[in-house]
This record gives C-alpha cells, structure tokens and sequence, in this order.
C-alpha cells in the first residue's frame, strides 16, 4: 500500500516537473504537454544505432528509473508513509545516486557514439566530485539527528530547520544535488548546445521515454531529499503532514528547474575545480562547524 | 530459508558476473561487470542482515569501478574489444593455480567446524555499535587507515602528475 | 609535567617551524632554546621542592613513552638547557653571513631536542630512540659545510665511529629488559648478578664510542670540522656528555668489577687524549682532545664510586668547554676562519677582552682557584683517593690534572706570544653575549657545588686539605711547564704519535675491523663465562696499574711506555687487518654478491611472474603451516 | 548453517577466479581488477564470519571496513602508478616491463 502511495505520488511529482521544464526552457506553459510528447516518443521508431554495445544500450534507460525509484524508496512523505525506513537511511540514498552515475555511463559508452561518450566521462568525473558533498553535507546532517533514518533526520528538525541550522551545509546539497540530476546550469552530459543531447543524443522512441521519466523522477527524489534533510520535510502547521511534503518537494524543484533558465552553463573544468577545490573544503569546515553547535552550544 | 536463498542468488550474481570480468573483450564492459559484482557482495550483506557495510559496498564500489572503467579506456589499446584480441598469458598457470586456490578454500569452507551459529541480529543497532567501535576501541586503528589513505592520495597524485621540466 | 614536556618540545616545535616557515631561523631558535631553559629552570625548581614527576603519553599507558622529572634529570635538563640557549645567542652572531641558516638552526634546535629527550627518558626505548637522534643530528651539524672539501668524510667518520659503538647500547638494553622484563630505567637498574655485569659493560661500551674515550676517541678530533657552536654544544652538554650522562644515570646497576674497568678506560683516555691535546696545533682539535680527556676524569670518579663527582666536574666542564670553545670561535673570525695556532699568534694580544675570557675559562679547566674547575677536579680526585683501588686511580687522575696544566699553559701562551692582528668581527655583540655569560659561570659554577650535592641526597668523599693541595700543586707545576717549554721537548719521541691522536690501526679500516675483533673477543668471553671474563679484565687492569706504578717515577719515562706500547699495538692491529680480518670480510662480500645475483634472476620485472611467484609462496606457507598443525 | 556455508563457498570461488584473473591478465588495470576480486572474496568472508559467529563483536565489521580501505588505496596506488606508466612507456602492458627488474 505504502509502495503504491509512494509510486503515484512520484509520478504525480514527476509529471509536474516535466511541465515545470517545459514551461522553464519554452516559456509556454502546456498542462498536458508531457502527455503529448510521450505519446508522441511511444509511438516513434526507436533506432538502434551502428554496432552498439547493445546491452548496455538496452539496460541503461531502465537503470536510471530504478536507481531514482530507490532512492525515493528511503525518503518519507509522512510518518506512515515510506517505503522502507532503512536503519541507513541517509546513506542509502547516496548508494541509489551513486547507480545514477552508472546508469548514465552505460548510456554513454552503449550506442557507440561520440557525442554521447563525451557526455557519460562528464558525467562521471562530475558525480564523483559531487557525491562526495552530498556525503559530506549528509554527515553534518546526520551528525545532528544522531541517526541515518531518514525520519529521525525529519524529527530532529523540529525546532529549527537544518536549512538555517547549517545554511552552508544546506547550499551545498543544493547545487550537489542540480549537478546529480545534471539540471542546467550543471547540465554537461547533455548539454543541447555543445554536445546535441549528450548521453540522450542516441536514443529515440521509448528508450528516450524511459530515460525522460528516469530523469524527471530523479529530480523529483532529489527535491524531496533536499526537503527532507533540510526543510523538515511533513513538518508544518496546519495542512497534513504528506502535503507539506508535497509542497516543499515541488518548491524545490522548482527553484532548481528555474536557476537553469537565468544561470549559463558552466564549463567542465569549472564545474569540477570549484566541487574539489571550494565545495569539499567547505563540507569539512560545515562538518566542524556542526560539530561545535552541538557539543558547546 | 529466505536469507540462504537470497544470499546463494546473489553470490551466485557476484560469481557470474566476477567470471565475466575475464571472459569478456570489451574493456568497459569487464569494468562494470566487476562493478556489478561487488554491487552483488553488498547485496549479499545487505541479505546477511549487515545493512551498514551493504550500503557501503553499494556505494564505494560503484564509484571506484566507475573510475576504473574511465582508466581502462584511456591505457587499453583495444578498449571496445572490437578487434578480439587475446589479453591473457600464462593461460594454463593461472587456471591452475586459480582452480587450486579456490578448491582449498572450498575445503576449508566446507571441513572446518564452525561452531554455533549466531541466531539474530539487529540491524538497527549496527550503526550504532560500529561506531562505537570505531570511536573507541578501534580509534587507533581507524585513525592509522585515515592516514594512510591521505599518504596514498598523495603518493598517487606524485607518481602520475606530469614532472616539471619535462617536455 | 606539561611544563617539563615543553622542555622537549619548545626546541622540537621550533626546528619544526624552522623547517616550515623557512625564515626568521634565529630568532624562532632563539625562542625555542628559552622556552627550553625557562621550563628547564622552572622544573628544577619544583623538583627541589621535593616534586617528582614521571608522565608517559596520555591516553597510550602501553607505549614505552616515558619522561621522568627527578632529581638528577632536572639537574641534567637544567644544563642542557642553559648551554643550548647561551651556545644558540652566540650561534646568531656566529652564523652572521652564512648561508644556509635555516638548516642550521633547525639541525641545533632539534639537536637540543634530542639530547633533552634522551636527558628526560625515564624508558630505555625512548632513550634509544633519543641517543640515535643526537648521533644522526650532529652528522648532520658536523657535516654542515658538507661541500667543502674533507667535511663530509669527517661528519660521516665521527657518524660510524658512535654508530658502531651504539651496538653496546642495543645489547645492553636487551639484557636488561631480557633479564627484569620493563623497560623502565628505575626499575631495571636493580639487576645484579651476571646480567648487571654484561649490561654494565655495554654500556661502557656505548659511552667510550659517545664520550670519545681510548680507543675510539679518534672521530672526536675530526668532528671540529662543522661550525664552532656546533662544537661547543656537542662537546659540553649533549653529544659527547651523553655518554657520561648514560653512565651516571646507570650508576646503580654497576657492580664493583665494572667500576673498576670503568676507572681504568677513563684514566687511560685522560693520559692518552691529554698528551694528544698537547701536540696539537690546531686551537680546536686542541679542545676537542682536552674535551675526551676530561671526560676520561668523569669515567674515573665514576669508576671510583661516586658519580656525584663526575656530575660536577660534568656541570662545570660544560661550562668551561663551552666558553673556551666559543672564545676560540671568536679568534677564528677575527684571524680570517683559521683555527691553526699558527695563524692565531698573539691573537690575545688583539682581543683583549675576549682572552680574559678564555684565560678564565681555561685557568679553570686546569682547576685554579676559586674558579669552577677546582671545585670539581677536587671532588674528582678526593673520590679516587678514597676509592678501594686508589692505589690505581688515584696517580692516573693526578696525571690528567697535571697534563691538564700542561696544555691550558701551552694554549695560553701560544695565544699571547706574538703579534697578531685581528680583523673586525661581524655579529660581535652577540657572540659576546653567550660567551660573557657562559664564562661567568663557568667561574662561578663552584657556589652552586653544595646545593646541588643536597638536592641528589648524595655524600661528596671528604675533602682533605691534602688531596687539594697535591691537586692545585699539580695544575700549577702543569700550567707553568705549558707556559714555559715548547712540546716538542716535553714530549720527546711521541710527539708525532700524539700529534696523530694515538690512532689505532689507522682510520677507516678500523672501523670495519675493530667491531669485528671485539665481536670476536665477546664471543671468546662469552664462550668461557661471563666470570672468568670479567677477572681477565681485572687482571689487564692490574697490568696497566703496574705500568702506571713506573710512572709515577718519571713522567717522562711514563710517557714513553705509553708511546711504545700504543706503537706496538697499532703495528699489531695493522697485522691483523692484512691478513685474518681482510680475507675474512673478503670472502663474506664475495658470498653476499653471489647471492644477491643469484636473487636477482628472480627479480625479472614482470609484474604477472611475480604474482606467480607469490602465490606460490603464500601456498607453501599454508601447506607449512597445515603440515605443521597435523604433525603436532 | 547452511548460510554461512553459501557465504564461505561463495567467497572462495570469488577467489579462486580473482586469483585466476590477477594471474592471467595482461595488463596493469586487469590485474588490479583480479585484486579486487580475491579482496571481494575476502569480504563476503568476513562478513559472514561476523554475522553468523560473532556478531557481538564489532571489530568483525571494523576489519571489512579496513580492507575496503585497501580496496581503495589499491585502486588509488595503482592508478598512479599506470598513469606514470603510460606516461613513461605508452603501454601498461606487463609483458613489456622488463626494465622493471632490479
């Protein structure tokens, strides 16, 4: 029961986010635009290109939906509602984040494309850099609710969230989590402008759908992560717990979708000098800044 | 019953898929067939009931096989495994010794008495008594390993880093 | 205890930051050396207020880390401290245009680190550890101007020569902690029986190589080639006094049978180096053979039974060592970097205020009173004289003072016959800042003789008027024949020998050969009983006594006997090295190359053979090991 | 039982095939993966040990998370060492190392 919930709820979520995107990168706001173009994607010919490493070809696209479903598996919308309240929670969710980077360096090295293995090597020398914040922004995290369960996580926010707790702690999930949903202006792997759709470049019909959707429950997860360890995720006046997850969730994502559209894009060597040489340094600093508040204050 | 079963089924995965890392040509492919080997061992803790090293598994290995992957691109002169080139020598050494190898620890695996068998664990208490055991008991222990991976890094970085003055 | 900790650690931190910051080298020296001494002073103070502290490292009890705060290491540390702090204000005006300060004066801050480390080990291990850190950093202070010519063999000379004899040190700690099963220095000195003689003559051992004593004095002439501060530190308080320090500290473990062999290296070294510091012509090898011989004086009042002597004599010798060392340093600047005492004619004569001190120092050393000197060259000879065995320790000691006389008058008169002309002297102040202060204690270190006796608990051996007065007879007749004759007529025909410093075997085959003999020798003792060893030692010492006997008839005959008989040693030993030894240590470098080329053959590079090889090895020793299980 | 038993089998046959593999290999980056495969092994082992022996000791995962340490300064070292390698030689194939040899 709780599984179903938990799927429609992420659909739901992921289908507002493909007409947030839409609406972000045309500057039209279609309701049932998302219908059309899968629709449209089901009912093309999904080419297979020139001697393909065909099982990584065929597994990568399903690979990102599971990874991104997984992940949201650990994250709760309510008290009751989560699918697995793992003792690790915390970490779990980095794990699932981690096949992300797997599934789409499949889906670059699969179709024996160019275009496309630039953008999965991106990707990777990318998520590498990135988790590493996530990891070490989670630490401070975890450091305070002296749990990896995602809901002792939640229950400890209930005076004050980590957002003002550890703001750098927070800012530095956020831009870690646009780069591992590869979310403009961090998006590399794809690219439109430079590398014509990167990883996706090779892939039409439904293998495109999947990854689509892949990709925009990924941002769903990642959004109701960020509310999660930071906003106090179902805690909140008034409306039942699992709407102000909603809400925060959905806000979430939409200030990452709506960045993209005013930031540029970064350059690769940018992106990973300023995650190695700026973000890490700053993780430990939070860490030990956490560290302090909870011992001496 | 479930657990043995699911542990069999994953080992069985980790073995495959361990085999496959040798059979294959394509180098991209054998790295992530031992990334999805070892993705395999943590599934196999995560069914021995050790959540936290599962997870840890889970994560390390995708990552550092990743890199892996990236390596055996850049060095291999045949990466792709499209021109099937043979990769091995010492073919009937190394059957040997592996086959020899892996017999014994089957024996030992298989005569030794065990003992008695641990009943339960509970996985939510794991985080906890790790790092317990790491904070107190073991500091010494995981302070040296903390060290010793700061001198790895940078012994690494010395050794590949291009040297001043040349070329 | 922190405060005793930081004893060790203000110099360590400061050679740290030397390294670190690469600038400012004097002055953080500077500062670590004063925190060194401040912590130094203040400990002792606490101690003589009946404090004792003993502290391993908080949190890891289990490791041999141990640092004890009584009453004998604060007195030491107090000393170590205080010539290090005044050595390094001279260093700073010393070192004034040099290059390279920044190796300099880390390699003196952590000098001084190390020699307070060892002063403090209340555990052998860390004790160890400390006495291998002096001998690697004063290599590298000795060897400072390594790219002039003749410097690095010196360093490196001085380097094996204590290497070798730290073997001592190894095998003494390992019967100690063999036989009492703790490493803790206050508890394994209550070994007796056989373990207390073997160990008590490693430790000799250790102590000859480390103090220079006959017949490994040799690398002490040759380690006057680094920087004089370098020289003035090593000779007074750390590197050649750690050998005096490790004995006095194991005094307790000592029995009667090593006391006496103890007594006669140390009289032995006093007539050998003394004669040799008379020959020299050269200012600072000159102090450097003085520096063995004095230290020979130490052994003896130990080998007499009362360390407290040698503490003193140990106290002001630092004091006097250091300034004679450093007033010499002052003369090689204003003579244009030459130590020769030809070049340094009548250099007195120049630097008026400087030769004050260094007659001071030196009327001293030849123990004038009321100068420092006296006091203790005094307690040293009172102690021989009421010794069991002061029929062979007392003349010897008397010798060392006279020949004591004989070259502080030699050196003085050499220094203010002549006209010399000196150079102006960069970073004057200063070096005249470390050496006034240096001086004034080394006149009045005989006021604080009492106290100190009283804060060891220790009885000094009654003082006679008659001791006393042989004694001041004897420096007075030894200093106006130094003033008067020229040596070449005192000494007669071994005056090239003693101008070579009795070398036995003749350098580095020496050093090759001579472990081996002794290690053959141990072996041959070991063979027979440790007993029947330790009477043959007894009964050379018998023999040099007689021979010390005909000397008291004339020194000039005695001092012939000893040529001769150092003469006929040196042939024999050079015998010994063409034929037995040579061939040996032949056939051993031809065995290990073959092996070596044989196990090169399996070192093919091939990184998949190797594991091969591996696994292969890792089987046998499963195999082994199973093999090994069903059998028993 | 019976699990512990699955595990132990498991962990030697991983070894047996990693140790085939470090053996078998051509180059650098192959070998280190035969490593990781008998180090697999070893960890499968362990945990076992722990769960089903002694899983009141934690030092038993404290061990698993060391050779994961080694794991991954495995990779680190011989990464830079292929690196200088290639950089060096062209080639990290060992079969040309003979300039190796001491």
């Amino acid at each position: 029961m709780n599984a179903v919930m938990a799927i429609l709820m992420l659909l739901v979520g992921a289908y507002l986010v493909a007409v947030l995107e839409g609406w972000v990168s045309t500057g039209r706001l279609r309701p049932a635009g998302p219908i059309t173009s899968g629709l449209a994607l089901l009912g093309r010919e999904s080419v297979v290109p020139r001697r393909p490493d065909r099982i990584f070809f065929e597994v990568a696209p399903p690979l990102l939906l599971v990874a991104a479903l997984l992940a949201a598996a650990v994250l709760p919308l309510s008290p009751g509602l989560i699918v697995a309240d793992l003792a690790t929670g915390a970490l779990f969710v980095n794990a699932a984040w981690v096949y992300v980077m797997v599934a789409l360096l499949m889906a670059g090295w699969g179709p024996n494309g160019a275009y496309a293995m630039v953008g999965g090597f991106r990707f990777l020398g990318q998520t590498v850099g990135y988790s590493m914040l996530i990891v070490m922004a989670l630490t401070a995290v975890a450091m305070r609710a002296e749990s990896l369960f995602t809901t002792e996580v939640v229950k400890s926010q209930a005076a004050l969230p980590n957002a003002i707790y550890q703001p750098v702690g927070f800012v530095l999930f956020f831009l870690a989590a646009m780069a591992v949903a590869f979310l403009p202006p961090l998006d590399l792997p794809t690219a439109p402008g430079e590398l014509a759709g990167g990883v996706m470049a090779e892939y039409t019909g439904w293998r495109l759908a999947v990854m689509r959707l892949g990709r925009a429950v990924l941002v769903v997860t990642l959004a109701a992560a960020v509310s999660v360890f930071y906003l106090g995720g179902w805690l909140g006046p008034v409306l039942p717990p699992w709407a102000w997850s909603a809400l925060k969730t959905l806000l979430v994502a939409a200030v990452m979708l709506l960045l993209g559209r005013y930031v540029p894009r970064l350059r690769e060597t940018h992106v990973l000098e300023w995650g190695w040489k700026i973000g890490i340094p700053l993780a430990l600093l939070n860490i030990f800044y956490v560290g302090v508040l909870l011992l001496v204050v | 019953m479930l657990q043995t079963v699911f542990t069999g089924l994953f080992g069985l995965a980790a073995i495959w898929f361990a085999v496959v890392v040798f059979r294959t040509s394509s180098m991209v492919r054998s790295a992530l067939a031992l990334l999805f080997s070892q993705a395999a061992i943590g599934a196999m803790f995560l069914a021995m009931q050790t959540e936290f090293l599962g997870v840890l598994q889970l994560t390390m290995m995708a990552t550092e096989m990743a890199i892996m992957a990236i390596f055996m691109v850049m060095y291999m002169m045949d990466p792709g495994g499209l021109g099937g080139m043979d990769m091995t020598h010492q073919k009937r050494a190394s059957q040997v010794s592996g086959a020899l190898g892996g017999l014994a620890a089957l024996a030992v695996a298989f005569f030794v008495g065990w003992g008695p068998i641990a009943a339960e664990v509970r996985p939510g208490e794991q985080v906890r008594g790790l790092g317990l055991e790491i904070m107190e008991r073991s500091m010494l222990i995981f302070e040296t390993a903390g060290v010793t991976i700061l001198t790895a890094m940078i012994a690494a970085t010395a050794i590949a880093i291009k040297r001043r003055g040349k070329e | 205890m922190i405060v005793a900790a930081l004893i060790i650690l203000g110099p360590l931190a400061a050679a740290v930051l030397i390294l670190a910051l690469r600038r400012l080298a004097p002055a953080l020296a500077l500062l670590g050396a004063g925190v060194s001494l401040i912590a130094a002073l203040f400990t002792l103070s606490r101690v003589a207020n009946g404090a004792a502290y003993s502290a391993t490292l908080p949190g890891l009890p289990g490791l041999p880390l141990r640092l004890v705060a009584e009453p004998l290491t604060a007195v030491f540390a107090a000393l170590v401290a205080v010539v290090g702090f005044f050595v390094m204000v001279y260093a700073v005006g010393y070192m004034r245009g040099e290059g390279g300060l920044v190796r300099f004066f880390a390699g003196m801050s952590f000098f001084v680190a190390a020699m307070q480390a060892l002063v403090l080990a209340g555990d052998w291990v860390l004790l160890l550890a400390a006495w291998e850190l002096i001998g690697f950093s004063s290599y590298l202070l000795i060897g400072f101007w390594f790219e002039r010519p003749g410097i690095a063999p010196a360093a490196s000379r001085a380097f094996l020569y204590t290497r070798s004899a730290d073997l001592g040190l190894y095998a003494a700690i390992f019967v100690l902690i063999s036989q009492t099963g703790t490493s803790e220095i206050s508890r394994t000195l209550q070994a007796g029986g056989a373990a207390a003689v073997a160990a008590g003559l490693f430790l000799l051992l250790a102590a000859m190589g480390k103090s220079a004593q006959t017949p490994l004095h040799g690398w002490l002439l040759d380690a006057m080639a680094g920087p004089t501060p370098v020289s003035a530190l090593l000779h007074s308080a750390t590197l050649v006094a750690a050998g005096a320090i490790l004995l006095i500290r194991a005094f307790p473990l000592l029995p009667p049978a090593v006391l006496v062999v103890v007594g006669v290296v140390g009289g032995l070294t006093t007539l050998v180096t003394g004669l040799t510091a008379l020959a020299q012509r050269d200012l600072k090898r000159l102090l450097a053979a003085s520096t063995a011989s004095q230290y020979g004086l130490m052994l003896l009042a130990i080998g007499a039974g009362v360390p407290v002597a040698a503490l003193f004599h140990l106290l002001a010798h630092a004091a006097m060592k250091s300034s004679l060392f450093l007033g010499a340093g002052v003369f090689q600047h204003a003579s244009g970097d030459s130590t020769e005492l030809a070049d340094l004619e009548g250099m007195g004569r120049a630097r008026r205020l400087t030769f004050l001190g260094f007659v001071i120092a030196g009327l001293a050393l030849a123990g004038v009173p009321p100068l420092s000197g006296f006091w203790s060259k005094d307690a040293v000879l009172a102690a021989t004289f009421v010794s069991p065995n002061a029929w062979l320790l007392a003349p010897l000691a008397l010798a060392g003072t006279l020949l004591t006389g004989l070259y502080v008058g030699r050196a003085l008169r050499l220094l203010w016959r002549g006209e010399g002309e000196s150079e102006p002297v960069a970073g004057e102040r200063w070096m005249g800042a470390g050496l006034a202060v240096l001086v004034v204690l080394a006149a009045t270190l005989g006021l604080a003789m009492p106290p100190v006796a009283g804060l060891l608990g220790a009885e000094l051996s009654e003082e006679t008027l008659l001791v006393a007065a042989v004694g001041l007879v004897a420096a007075l007749i030894g200093l106006a024949l130094g003033w008067a004759l020229p040596t070449g007529r005192l000494l007669g025909p071994v005056y090239g020998l003693a101008g070579r410093g009795f070398r036995v075997g003749g350098g580095f085959d020496g050093l090759v050969a001579r472990p081996a003999l002794g290690f053959a020798r141990a072996l041959d003792v070991f063979d027979r009983g440790i007993h029947a060893g330790v009477l043959a030692v007894g009964g050379f010492g018998l023999a040099l006594a007689r021979v010390a006997d005909t000397m008291s008839d004339g020194i000039h005959a005695g001092v012939l006997a000893v040529g001769s008989a150092s003469l006929a040693v040196a042939r024999a030993s050079r015998v010994i090295d063409d034929r037995g030894i040579d061939g040996l240590i032949d056939a051993l470098v031809r065995g290990t190359r073959d092996l070596g080329a044989r196990a090169r053959e399996l070192q093919s590079g091939l990184v998949h053979r190797e594991l091969l090889l591996a696994a292969a090895g890792v089987a046998l020793v499963f195999a082994l090991l199973i093999a090994g299980s069903v059998g028993s | 039982m019976t699990t512990l038993i699955v595990a132990l089998a498991v962990g030697a046959i991983l070894f047996g095939v990693g140790l085939y593999g470090a053996l078998s290999q051509t180059n650098l980056v192959m070998i280190m993966m035969g490593v990781e495969v008998i180090l697999g092994g070893a960890l499968v082992n362990l945990v076992a040990f722990w769960r089903f022996l002694h899983p009141e000791a934690y030092s038993g995962q404290m061990f698993v998370l060391i050779v994961m340490t080694v794991m991954a300064l495995d990779m680190a070292v011989g990464f830079g060492v292929a690196t200088g390698r290639f950089r060096a030689r062209g080639s990290i194939e060992m079969e040309e190392a003979r300039d190796l040899k001491g």
